[in-house]
């Protein structure tokens, strides 16, 4: 099937500039992080980059995500601003979380990308509440909520996908199977390697689709999204895909081989298109050299920004830790006076703000 | 003022905050068509149906990280966990997302959930359903940690809690749904973080907080009768806990009793007796101390569970040797 | 297909004594929780004898069986002596647990009968580790993991699956289904209802079982124990069962209808097989009045031996919260010279000191 | 004396240990084909096979049920959870079966499992991978807590436990893998609730475990230099703690800091402090000091995260103020 039966040549190059920045993103952090600029763990996307572009271009502004630790390329899909992702990685104060995330918490509520999270399969329980709230409100967003294979293991997967088929919830549950968790292939983990295939325990949908092509990725999601906006129930997607990095920047990489590293590499997703398109005709070819420069340009960007942003000052260590309510400040001290934030009109949350009106006047 | 049981009093408040605000539900096991294992949320689900009063699986990970996830995407959950003890299966959740999502996501969200759950020994439960696990939630920032020991305190905890935007660990307690108590109509809102000097004394004070201030209280009225005039102070909050009141009464009685039910090593009455070490060492004429259950697994045989728990008759024992 | 072509009057009659001996013993345990002589919660077997008996009847002595909170009547099954369990029920010295455990907690290591617990799906992760030491000792032992419907929603129920089926275990997950988890219906509680189907996401056999048919139980069970004790791995076995009384003492049985009951009631496994064995001529009548009558004896027994016996001395409290080391005893005290039972020659558990040799000649 | 470290004394009390007894096995996840995530298991896969070095999915209650399971069966488990924040979703398995078996069976099984982890904070993990939980597992009867700070007591510690029949927190400390000390060869074996004088001195004790040990040991060096004596306590056993040695040194210099890791409220600190207190009130010149980490989840940036642990200046400041 040709390309342009279904996507125009902005669309496409949109989808390749997006995977283009996260690579370049991603082996700038690399360099960051040997430079010793970024700490902590940093668990890079490079070789995935066509599931985070797939999935979030096929889905709507409102409609949330939710990932894990390996989330920097799918923050920036999901429309996050390159310069406070790495600015956060800097731990730097103009960071999405002001520095105090770092690599595997990255958020951003305005782009509904709510969260990086550390803990395998911690952030799938929390889709599903994700998932309660659009239907509770009758709203027709969905959530996808990411995940690897390795979560597939853990209990909460389990809870998490009956919970949302008994509620009919709208989450798009993806499994980016690239074949190993740290160390672990699949088959040493899973009893049934075929992950799409654990649907069956749920009554849902299981579907596995190309990780290494945006596009399979897109029309896959674009598709279930549609039914699960139409309130179908959850679904479950595996994408197949590879990491082409180590598990995080420490990892020796002795139980993968060569070969097999080899026969992934020659499917990465960013050639890949980029050779479509010129097939077809859709890209001038200094098309595809102007958006490598734009990218290379808004990732120094980002490095600058972040170079150049002030560290966190000593007072935020104990800010946020909790909502002032009528007698407790940030930290958590009690005061003997009534703040002047007072219980019952405490700041909400932006998107419970902006939906008041609408649940109030439905209910 | 009228009179209600603790678990209708909770009722109460549930159904006021559910009708003034639609953002607030209820979720838990058997918490709808079995209207509560122990009758909390009866008349919920035919006043407010299914939608808001959401029985769940036996699966306490997803209940409260479905929780978390509706609080952070705009609902305000109360969650139910039939007991304290399975709370042990939600840790991670409560402890590692709950408690610090807020914080690391850099104050960019707030996470206004309300965990429910009873505790309490001594019905013979045995091992694994008799525990009380405040000292590990207190040992937790970011969490907001009550202990309401009356009706009128559960209500308005309880209110207050649905409201207050922060992840909170509501610990009430099995043994105290039957006690009655006055409880003030409407909106009635008991501040967190205000301890509660029940009963006023001059020569010793007894901090203690849901079944266990009740032996307090009960040991005050007896030393009475000896001529001992004790101050109780029900802390109703326990994380964080309001120094000033504690420190202002340890002050005036100079000597100190700690009552809890929970485990003795690593109990929170540590904590709070060392706190008042620090800030009042001087004006204290007696070691502090601690009356708690011992560092034993729940007996299930009644004689060996009571055994196990602190009674009235240890804290008036703990009181005279003080005096 | 005739009786008498498979089984002996005898076993027939022993499975049927079985079955009347857990009846009137938990019939007896309602009467004395009524006057206070059984405290905490009391979870009745009452319906679902034919699974524990068809279970037992199908494994061998040093087959472990390791279960829930509802209890009783599998221990019993097992071979656990009436007795003791009715001491244990008592709070008494003499139970089979010292009077520590009641009603959730009995255990007999002697009888392989490994513990109820009172945690849903809790003993699932143990069921999992007994079957490694069977597996890892070469033993053809086979471990039967006993559970409720409510259980297959925890997380631990799909863990202990996985980890299970991957190791290629000898456990027979034997779910008994028995409708509701407390007051909450199966299908309003899990996704995929037909519970033997989630083998599929283990890639393991599930097979439903007539819970209310002690043959039919024993025979499902038994054949499969030969596969598992065949290396085979584990299997999942729903038994399609029902309580006749409430959840526990307290429950007021709201959520079903009398209808319902009535339906399952007219399937009573212990007439059943009576009517069965008697059709067939298998037993004489005066076989199952004496049958009757030995049970009454047996279980009036077990009542005077509980009421008769001391409670726990007060010094029990703090006995048996730990195994005595070096320098501390087993309140958890410590001392300042070494104790006479030293760290190297701690006591063992038994069946450890049993198996020692065999364990260290095939190494 | 061969000089090893911290990590490699580990291995070699677990390569000891297997080979002493063929009951004894490692499983956890990624502790076989890949070595351990800190390399704790190198070299242990390829010497006893894939029977007796086990990886597991990443399951942790499965990992924590089927090492109690094998335990109870008559094998002799050495489970590792990668870091102690994944003991969050382990902790119904930890809590709850593994310490209360023993005692709610009339102690007629024993569960000789232990658990091994590494805690510790200061790498920058932010929130979820940075806590130190051994406040909670020592409110926790039926458990032993060891905390070996050096790798001699690493080796030690390690092969009694595995030697024990009781259920076992070791926890391990990822700032440690790689500090070096001597260690004996073959049986040394190190007693369990048994604290180690590490520095003897007259003016302060310092009471500390585990990372924060060595901030206790740097801060002694430092303030010997102002002529400020201190003597140094290794914990080493958590739980059951070893308060023969603690109130000995308190009673000889009346002044004690405890320095920890962990949270400042419910902190075990309080406990010990307690303890002391009630034990050696009149000794004591000064209230106890407590150095702790801040209340607050671990933020990620470096100079926050440095101002929410102790450092080395806190404890001498702590003293400073004491003397
Ligand atoms: C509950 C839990 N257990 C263990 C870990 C340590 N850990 C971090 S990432 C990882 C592997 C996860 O693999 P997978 O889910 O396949 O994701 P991938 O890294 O391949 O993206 C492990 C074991 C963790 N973070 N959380
Ligand atoms: C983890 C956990 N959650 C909740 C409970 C409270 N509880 C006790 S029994 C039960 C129902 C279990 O149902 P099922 O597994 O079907 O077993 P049945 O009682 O029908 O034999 C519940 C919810 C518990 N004991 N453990
Ligand atoms: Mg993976
Ligand atoms: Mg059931």
């Amino acid at each position: 099937m040709k390309l342009t039966a279904q996507y125009t040549g902005t669309q496409l190059l949109q989808m390749y500039r997006q995977m283009l920045l996260i690579r370049v993103f991603e082996e700038k952090v690399a360099e960051m992080y040997t430079k010793g600029h970024i700490s902590g763990f940093s668990h890079l996307y490079i070789g995935q980059e066509a599931v985070a572009v797939g999935v979030a271009s096929a889905l709507a502004g409102t409609d949330y995500m939710i990932t894990a630790y390996r989330e920097h390329g799918q923050a920036i899909a999901k429309g996050c601003d390159p310069k406070e992702v790495m600015a956060e990685l800097f731990g730097k104060a103009t960071g999405l979380c002001g520095g105090k995330g770092g690599s595997m918490h990255l958020f951003d509520l305005e782009k509904r990308f709510m969260g990086g999270f550390a803990i395998v399969a911690g952030q799938m329980p929390l889709a599903v509440g994700l998932g309660l709230c659009a239907s509770y409100r009758e709203e027709d967003t969905v959530v996808a909520c990411l995940f690897g294979d390795g979560a597939v293991n853990e209990g909460a997967f389990h809870e998490s996908l009956n919970l949302a088929s008994l509620w009919n919830l709208p989450v798009i549950f993806i499994c980016e199977n690239n074949l190993y968790g740290m160390g672990t292939a699949v088959h040493r983990a899973t009893a049934l390697t075929h992950i799409a295939g654990h649907a069956c325990a749920y009554g849902i949908p299981g579907l596995q689709t190309d990780g290494m092509d945006v596009l399979a990725v897109h029309e896959t999601v674009s598709r279930l999204a549609r039914n699960v906006r139409d309130g179908q129930g959850p679904v479950l997607v595996e994408a197949l895909t590879y990491r082409f990095r180590g598990h995080s920047m420490a990892d020796p990489l002795k139980y993968r081989t060569p070969q097999e590293e080899e026969i992934w590499k020659r499917r990465d997703p960013i050639p890949a298109l980029a050779e479509m398109m010129s097939r077809e005709g859709l890209v001038r070819s200094d098309a595809l050299t102007e958006t490598r420069q734009s990218v290379e340009q808004e990732v120094a960007a980002a490095i600058a920004f972040a170079e150049e942003s002030p560290v966190p000052p000593e007072q935020q260590l104990m800010q946020d830790i909790y909502v002032p309510t009528q007698f407790m400040d940030s930290t958590g001290a009690l005061h003997h006076q009534p703040m002047s934030i007072s219980v019952d009109h405490a700041p909400e949350p932006e998107q419970a703000l902006a939906r008041r009106g609408e649940t109030e006047g439905r209910e | 003022m009228p009179e209600l049981a603790y678990r209708d009093a909770l009722n109460q408040a549930l159904r006021e905050e559910m009708t003034r605000d639609g953002r607030v539900f209820i979720m838990g096991e058997d918490v709808a068509f079995y209207e509560g294992s122990y009758k909390v949320t009866r008349g919920l689900l035919s006043e407010f149906g299914p939608k808001r009063v959401r029985d769940t699986p036996i699966a306490e990970e997803v209940i409260a990280g479905a929780a978390i996830g509706a609080a952070m995407g705009g609902l305000r959950p109360v969650a139910e966990f039939m007991t304290v003890n399975f709370t042990l299966l939600a840790m991670d959740q409560i402890v590692n997302h709950a408690a610090k999502i807020r914080y690391m996501f850099g104050g960019n969200i707030s996470v206004p959930v309300v965990f429910r759950t009873p505790q309490g020994s001594g019905k013979q439960l045995g091992a694994q359903h008799s525990q009380q696990l405040e000292s590990w939630f207190c040992h937790c920032p970011g969490l907001i940690v009550l202990a309401p020991s009356t009706p009128a305190d559960a209500k308005g905890l309880l209110k207050t809690a649905i409201r207050d935007e922060n992840p909170i660990l509501f610990l009430e307690n099995q043994n105290l749904y039957g006690i009655k108590g006055e409880v003030p109509e409407n909106e009635h809102l008991v501040p967190i973080g205000q301890a509660n000097v029940a009963r006023e004394g001059n020569d010793v004070t007894l901090i203690s907080y849901s079944n266990a201030f009740h032996l307090a209280l009960k040991a005050a009225e007896e030393l009475a009768e000896e001529s001992i005039s004790a101050e109780v102070i029900d802390l109703r909050t326990l994380h964080p806990l309001d120094m000033e009141t504690i420190r202002r009464s340890a002050a005036k009685t100079h000597r100190v009793v700690i009552v809890s039910e929970a485990w003795r090593t690593g109990n929170l009455a540590a904590e709070i007796a060392m706190r008042i070490v620090e800030s009042v060492f001087d004006e204290l004429d007696a070691p502090i101390r601690r009356v708690t259950a011992k560092d034993v697994p729940m007996p299930y045989s009644r004689d060996l569970e009571a055994l196990a728990l602190p009674q009235v008759a240890d804290v008036i024992g703990a009181v005279r040797e003080m005096v």
